[in-house]
């Protein structure tokens, strides 16, 4: 029935996809590995992304071009929340914080509703095209997102581990009264965080958007799935988000090949549940 | 005096490559207090993770009152009567003092009445009284060391192990705690003591068991272990009291 | 409440309608309103209902928010407070559920222009009428529709495969075509089920229903599922001889707008389409006037309805001659028997129906959809049936590689 | 000597409870300060009033002349304060490498990096051998040292310790209270906030005692160590 | 040091609370007087969310562990009671309590695996099972997949075996009963020993450990519990709309959120918290959709935007509700367990 080569092709295929998920995955867990706040909203900032892609579409520039202007502009968005909203809840009960990232979440994803309309919107790029090879096909757009999405994977990395300021970033997650004595300004630490963070999701939302229809909505399930590939890869590693990231993908394209497609989700979430069991602090997670 | 309340034989617990706790063994007689010292990194917070459930060693047993207890998890290990502080303090910060240690208390008298009732008594003895109405959480570090202690007596335990009560204390308040520990020592707790504070552990121990890299290298009274040049080289150095 | 004037003569008659105005579905449910609206607008400048002494209908406004619970407390609401003659709604056959339950127990007559769920009229209602044609009913006339491509290409089409999404209409719907193509002897070789609200890609489901070989794939899709789907079948270089979707996302203007010359040659199941326009005379003359007024055509959902209130109407003439909307109870349930033996012909609507008559159950037997297609200037044409078509079909739908665009 | 550190009538308050009332000292440059105090008495409160970390209702601090009372934390570390607080504060989940690097994130430190290692390693080779472990890991006395390595990598002029001797095993105890004298030798100022009274005044070269958040008494080390009050309450005999 | 029933009948019998029961009693058939069902229905809505937020806030409140995914209990509930009358023709009276004990099941189920979890990965975990529940749901023939079940219409003389009543103003009494009951409950866990140890774990679950608490024991009590209400609150879902279906009943926001969010507005440290944060949310969310709606017909989402709004500005300016926020300022004063 499955033969090899369909397999082969979903595995493909969910590594493509998966890598989106990675992106926006790696900066929820940035976020909830320095500030210890769960952004409920984090889909909806990908959402921004990519209703900024689909605007300079409009004005007839490659959706790519929005790259670095949804990530500059997220990225500034990201901070202006940090000190309205976020700062002011971080010392305060989980139920806040969670209360208050949900306002922002019904904030975002219907400001936009309002805004836009509920409509569902398409971009076409020049090189929507596709590459067969011996049974398998791959979508260029979707090639193009996942050479992007390794490439800032990559960069956010290096950033964290061999700069000063990633490592600041990581001291300031784990204690901030001691950061604050060795001379880091936490408060940037959190903008830069929160900054970061939401403006890789948005970066996502660029790239989903060359091959993914757009509509006010897209962020709320792209949030869940990021939520479980944090909690698999682990606690505070950006590294394990990504690969995470893949996986989900993988699972969720491979697992429609054998079971109904509509069960495909619940595989996935087993595989989280499985994984809280089995070792709770996730893949390469250091923290539970 | 001969009654062997605690029996640790042959305990090891790694931590990758690194020997925490190195065939340790030692007993612990009934009534007693002992000390239990070391240079930093020995492995004495070890052996109390050991002992109360939080880690499992390697290798060795531990038995209590005759009783395999060897990985038992923490909540029964303090049910059959071993209490113990946190080097760290880990107060519940919303709750008041005393309602801190009614926690404990309610272990041994389900009547809240009663449980109050003792709760104060050791909130009197560990001289916390005063502040029994204070949230938990705006102690000084040293008062939450006592606060440590009267929750862990609240469990009315046979077997009290204490990481560094003492720290942090000045001489008289060092007197003080002693006085008091004795105090509780006599009530027939026993007792194994962590200690840096040597005015602390010598002055209340009966007998001191020596760790170093993981393993036990003197055992003693302790003036016996004071002149040990083994424990002077690696531990004591000179010029301290 | 139908107001008292004097001595018991009423100076209205008040309908209740029930519509998701507000969350998911705001957008459709704008449309349907403006349908009733319209509707209500023209009955009332031409005489409102002359029966009852030439008395406007009114509509008082229930809003579900898409929710089968506040569909229900609205029902109740306009029933007991508003004391309401009759309802229509509620779009989703899940709040239509609920809402026409309450009425049921009220025994409020309920029209519903709009939901196609089989199961709505297999409850034994009394009180419930259904105007539009079901998903069992769309299924059986597109085996016709299949039936006499068939006969006209030369039997093309032997198997068939489904990819719809869970929710309950397009578990219904392919339910319903399964069971239909299987009684008329076609191979039905696959069925894909997805979850269009967690949906990020078609991938595998592609792949599947592409190792199935279909010839004839049947769709039921909303807009973002749609879009993704026919993207996927064209990377993955999929073409069946034929698509055929139920309307739903395939027909919303997003869709039409976005998906450009990769949607051609798709054919549809609609109710109702722009170019019935040439077809049916009322209907012009109906568009005319509403575009004047909303800026907009007809479309599907505003037709029905419209259609839905003037039905609503005509029974509402025949129960003025039976009792006095001052007497609700009485009044009611005379509507209720006037609505039970409705007849009104196809010439009377601006649908591309033979009539409307309600069988024991309140389902509308005279009712019918129409297949469209996706030409190459991006707009839909009728092709089936023969008296309203204004394309001949193109078939089959040439491969992916051999398109501009 | 130039006065390196002022304070001036700081009062602090947490919540309605007022921990220091109108405390003022000050340090010179190059000097080993000590202050002593019963527990509770608000020693730790003062140290986190001059790091920033707490702000006093009124009154002033002033660091090599200048006021500072509202300059955040970060700034005054940039400045040249350090403050080792009391509980270690080091971070868990990073190694002891990455603790330490993550010290030399302010430029004054980052720029003799390497040249500080070195000596932090000499004094705590334990340190050098656990470089890749996990903090959160050590022991407590290990954690206490990479607490005072971290301060070190700094390179502060005023270095202010919070019991530094806590936890650590007594050779190891007098060997870092020892260093202070080493470190005052290299320039630092030092203010030293330790339990073990009768060793820092052998180091200090003033002390103040605080009692219930006041300045009680003051004077050079040699003259409190001679003081019936303070031999009676702080030094056990 | 469970509270005994002289103790109960005392606090019950206090006026604030005779009051606020006299005004629960009378109102629903004042509705039905003046004919007015639509806030009937806000009434029996906001008792219904009251009983699932008063039963959330027992993990979220007393034990500190918040779920955002009782919509799973509420569902389970809810299909519970549906299958027992539709399948099995049992009456809802029993069904209701049925229901609860099989939530209660489901909840022991999930806290199995949830509870090796901490803070935020527990609130993950249930946010996921709340997913997996209404896919599960959405794809079971048996529970009628997607479309759901919908009760029968029975003959009027059979109204009271099958709870089916016309009018809805019926309906509150019945969610009454079901909150009484369930407030007698709590209100014994809460002031008991098992309460007090359930705050323990609340605030450090390590050190309650070492407390001799058995955390994981008492955590599965509070969720058992917990689910049981919640579970009650969907069977009258059930009895009330005589419908169920996976969208409505397993929905993330309009179940597992509103329920929290209830919570969150009335405060969660107060034991009527929950009640107040009920029966203003719910109210309000009402208010603001309907006139949205009626204003700006073509602005979509704005309703749930300025939900939005209110939300922030209550977990800014009052994070720990209207009740945390009348403490602090002094006009009431939560009930410590043990004050000497
Ligand atoms: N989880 C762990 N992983 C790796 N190493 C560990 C872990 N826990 C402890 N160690 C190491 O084991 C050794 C023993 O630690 P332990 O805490 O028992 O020492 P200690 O005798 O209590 O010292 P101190 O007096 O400083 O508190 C230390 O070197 C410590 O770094
Ligand atoms: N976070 C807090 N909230 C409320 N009161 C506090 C807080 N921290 C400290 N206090 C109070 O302030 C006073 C001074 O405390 P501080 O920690 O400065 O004392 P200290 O001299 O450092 O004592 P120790 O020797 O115990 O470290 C004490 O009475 C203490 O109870
Ligand atoms: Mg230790
Ligand atoms: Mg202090």
């Amino acid at each position: 029935m499955v033969s090899e080569i369909d397999v082969i092709s979903a595995i493909i295929n969910g590594i493509l996809v998966g890598s989106i998920y990675s992106l926006v995955a790696m900066g929820l867990a940035l976020i909830w590995g320095v500030m210890d706040v769960i952004n409920f909203a984090h889909g909806d900032y990908m959402m921004l992304g990519g209703f900024i892609a689909y605007a300079l579409y409009l004005a007839g520039l490659d959706p790519l071009v929005a790259v670095p202007v949804a990530f500059g502009a997220i990225f500034l968005t990201g901070v202006a929340t940090q000190r309205l909203v976020i700062n002011p809840v971080l010392e305060a009960p989980l139920v806040s914080q969670i209360a208050a990232t949900f306002a922002l979440l019904l904030m975002i994803r219907y400001g936009a509703e309002a805004a836009f309309g509920p409509y569902t919107r398409l971009v076409k790029v020049s090189y929507a095209e596709t590459i067969h090879l011996g049974g398998i096909t791959i979508f260029v757009p979707q090639l193009i997102g996942f050479v992007f999405s390794i490439f800032v994977a990559l960069l956010l990395y290096l950033f964290l581990t061999r700069t000063y300021v990633g490592i600041a970033l990581q001291a300031t997650s784990q204690n901030r009264e001691a950061a604050q004595l060795l001379g880091i300004n936490v408060k940037r630490m959190y903008d830069l965080a929160f900054g970061i963070g939401v403006g890789i999701a948005a970066i996502a939302g660029v790239l989903l958007t060359t091959f993914y229809p757009l509509f006010p909505e897209e962020g709320g399930f792209f949030t869940l799935l990021a939520f479980i590939i944090v909690v698999l890869g682990g606690f505070g590693s950006v590294f394990g988000s990504y690969i995470g990231g893949l996986i989900i993908g993988v699972v969720e394209t491979v697992s429609a090949l054998f079971i109904t497609p509509s069960l495909k989700d619940v595989v996935a979430f087993i595989i989280f549940i499985v994984m809280i069991m089995v070792r709770p602090t996730g893949l390469f997670g250091k923290k539970e | 005096m001969e009654e062997r309340i605690l029996e640790v034989r042959d305990v090891v617990k790694r931590f990758g490559g690194l020997v925490a706790v190195d065939h340790v063994s030692m007993d612990v007689y009934r009534g007693e207090v002992l000390g239990l010292i070391g240079p930093n990194g020995a492995g004495k917070t070890t052996l109390f993770n050991v002992i109360t459930g939080i880690y499992k060693p390697e290798e060795g047993t531990v038995r209590f009152k005759g009783m395999d207890i060897t990985g038992l998890p923490p909540h029964q290990v303090a049910k059959l009567g071993i209490a113990r502080t946190f080097q760290l303090v880990r107060p519940l910060k919303n709750f008041t003092v005393l309602e801190n240690v009614v926690v404990g208390a309610l272990q041994k008298s389900p009547n809240l009445g009663d449980a109050v009732e003792k709760s104060l008594e050791i909130l009197e003895l560990v001289g916390l009284y005063e502040k029994r109405n204070v949230a938990s959480g705006s102690l000084t570090l040293v008062e939450k060391k006592r606060l440590e202690v009267a929750r862990a007596l609240a469990l009315e335990p046979e077997l009290l192990l204490l990481d560094e009560v003492a720290a942090g204390l000045r001489p008289k308040e060092v007197d003080a705690l002693v006085d008091m520990l004795r105090e509780i020592n006599k009530r027939g707790i026993t007792m194994i003591m962590v200690e840096h504070v040597m005015r602390a552990v010598m002055n209340l121990s009966h007998r001191i068991v020596v760790l170093h890299h993981g393993r036990k290298i003197a055992e003693g009274t302790p003036q016996e272990v004071a002149n040990n040049p083994q424990v002077i080289e690696a531990y004591l150095g000179t010029g301290v009291e | 409440l139908l107001r008292q004037r004097g001595g018991g003569e009423v100076t209205e008659i008040k309908v209740g309608v029930i519509l998701p105005l507000s969350g998911k579905l705001a957008e459709t449910g704008a449309d349907l309103r403006d349908g009733i609206e319209f509707a209500v607008d023209q009955i009332n400048s031409q005489g409102g209902v002359k029966a009852c002494g030439g008395v406007p209908i009114t509509v008082v406004w229930g809003d579900s928010a898409g929710k089968p619970e506040t569909g229900a407390s609205e029902a109740e609401r306009l029933i007991t407070q508003e004391k309401v003659v009759a309802l229509v709604g509620a779009y989703q056959s899940a709040v239509t559920k609920t809402a026409s339950e309450v009425a049921e127990r009220y025994h409020v007559p309920f029209v519903n222009p709009d939901s196609t769920s089989p199961a709505l009229t297999q409850r034994g209602y009394k009180w419930f009428f259904r105007v539009t044609p079901h998903d069992a009913m769309f299924a059986a006339q597109q085996v016709e529709f299949v039936n006499w491509l068939n006969q006209k290409f030369g039997n093309q089409i032997k198997t068939v495969a489904i990819i719809h999404e869970d929710s309950e209409w397009g578990s219904k719907v392919a339910e319903a075509w399964q069971q239909a193509f299987t009684q008329a002897g076609y191979q039905v070789v696959k069925v894909v089920k997805y979850h269009a609200a967690t949906v990020t890609s078609l991938d595998s489901e592609v792949a599947a229903l592409k190792a199935a070989n279909p010839d004839l794939l049947l769709v039921a899709a909303y807009v973002q599922d749609a879009i993704l789907l026919v993207r996927t079948m064209k990377a993955q270089n999929f073409a069946p001889k034929a698509v055929l979707a139920q309307d739903a996302g395939f027909i919303t203007p997003s869709y039409k707008e976005q998906v450009g010359a990769d949607g051609w040659y798709i054919f549809s199941r609609e109710v109702f389409n722009w170019d019935l326009l040439e077809k049916i005379s009322r209907l012009k003359e109906v568009n005319d006037a509403y575009k004047a007024k909303y800026g907009k055509d007809l479309n599907g959902n505003s037709a029905r309805d419209y259609t839905g209130m003037w039905v609503l109407y005509y029974a509402l003439e025949e129960a003025c001659k039976k009792a006095k909307p001052s007497d609700l109870d009485a009044f009611r349930s005379a509507l209720r028997d006037a609505l039970a033996n409705l007849n009104i012909p196809g010439d009377k609507l601006i649908m591309p129906w033979r009539g409307v008559k309600f069988d024991a159950n309140g389902q509308n037997t005279l009712g019918q959809g129409i297949v469209v297609q996706m030409m190459e200037d991006g707009k839909y044409y009728t092709v089936y049936p023969e008296e309203f078509a204004t394309k001949e079909p193109v078939f089959p739908m040439p491969p992916w590689t051999e398109r501009g665009g | 000597m130039a006065e390196l550190l002022k304070v001036e009538n700081i009062e602090v308050f947490y919540g309605e409870f007022q921990a220091l009332y109108g405390v003022s000292f000050h340090v010179d440059e190059g000097e080993i300060v000590a202050l002593l105090g019963a527990n509770g008495a608000g020693k730790t409160t003062t140290l986190k009033t001059i790091s920033g970390l707490l702000r006093p209702r009124s009154g002033r601090i002033l660091y090599e002349g200048r006021d500072i009372t509202h300059t955040p934390p970060h700034k005054r570390v940039e400045a040249g304060i350090a403050h080792v607080p009391e509980g270690r504060g080091i971070f868990p989940w990073l190694t002891v490498m990455e603790n330490l690097k993550a010290a030399a994130y302010v430029k004054r430190a980052r720029e003799r990096f390497e040249e500080t290692l070195e000596f932090v390693f000499s004094l705590f080779p334990i340190l050098k051998e656990r470089r890749d472990q996990q903090a959160g890991t050590l022991s407590g006395g290990e954690q206490q040292m990479l607490a005072i390595a971290r301060a070190l990598i700094l390179r502060p002029r005023l270095l202010m310790l919070d019991e530094p001797s806590l936890g650590l095993a007594p050779k190891l105890a007098y060997n870092v209270i020892m260093l202070t004298k080493q470190l005052r030798d290299e320039g630092y100022t030092i203010l030293l906030v330790e339990q073990n009274v009768r060793l820092s005044l052998k180091v200090a070269d003033r002390a103040y005692v605080l009692e219930t958040g006041r300045i009680v008494k003051e004077g050079s080390s040699a003259e409190l160590e001679r003081d019936p009050m303070i031999r009676a309450a702080y030094l056990g005999m | 040091m469970r509270t005994g029933w002289s103790e109960i009948a005392r606090q019950a019998l206090s006026l604030p609370v005779l009051v606020a029961a006299f005004l629960l009693v009378v109102t629903p058939f004042g509705l039905y007087l003046a004919d007015l069902p639509f806030i009937a229905n806000m009434m029996f809505l906001s008792l219904m969310y009251a009983i699932a937020a008063m039963a959330w806030n027992l993990l979220m409140g007393y034990t500190g562990q918040l779920s955002i995914g009782h919509a799973v209990f509420f569902g389970v509930g809810a299909y519970t009671t549906m299958i027992l009358v539709v399948y099995y023709d049992v009456t809802p009276w029993i069904g209701m309590f049925v229901a609860g004990a099989v939530a209660a099941l489901v909840g022991l189920g999930l806290g199995v695996p949830f509870f090796r979890l901490r803070s935020h990965w527990f609130t993950l975990a249930t946010i996921a099972a709340g997913e997996i529940f209404k896919l599960v749901f959405n794809n079971w023939e048996y529970v009628g997949s997607s479309a759901g079940l919908q009760m029968k219409i029975v003959p009027e003389g059979k109204a009271l075996y099958y709870l089916q009543y016309a009018a809805s103003y019926v309906y509150i009494y019945v969610a009454l009963l079901v909150l009484a009951i369930e407030l007698v409950v709590l209100y014994r866990i809460v002031t008991s020993r098992e309460g007090f140890y359930l705050q323990a774990i609340r605030e450090d679950e390590l050190a309650a450990k070492t407390l001799g608490i058995n955390t994981f024991k008492y955590k599965m009590m509070a969720m058992g519990i917990s689910a049981f209400f919640t579970g009650m609150a969907g069977a009258l879902y059930a009895v009330r709309y005589h419908f169920v279906e996976p969208a409505a009943v397993f929905d993330v926001i309009t179940v597992s959120t509103y329920i929290a969010v209830a919570g969150i507005i009335g405060g969660i440290y107060h034991f009527a918290g929950p009640i107040i944060g009920s029966f203003i949310f719910l109210p309000a969310a009402e208010y603001v959709r309907v006139t949205i709606v009626a204003r700006f017909p073509r602005l979509f989402g704005l309703h749930v935007f300025v939900l939005g709004v209110v939300l922030l500005v209550v977990s800014l300016f009052a994070p720990d509700g209207i009740l945390g926020w009348m403490e602090k300022r002094g006009y009431i004063r939560r009930r410590r367990v043990i004050e000497v």
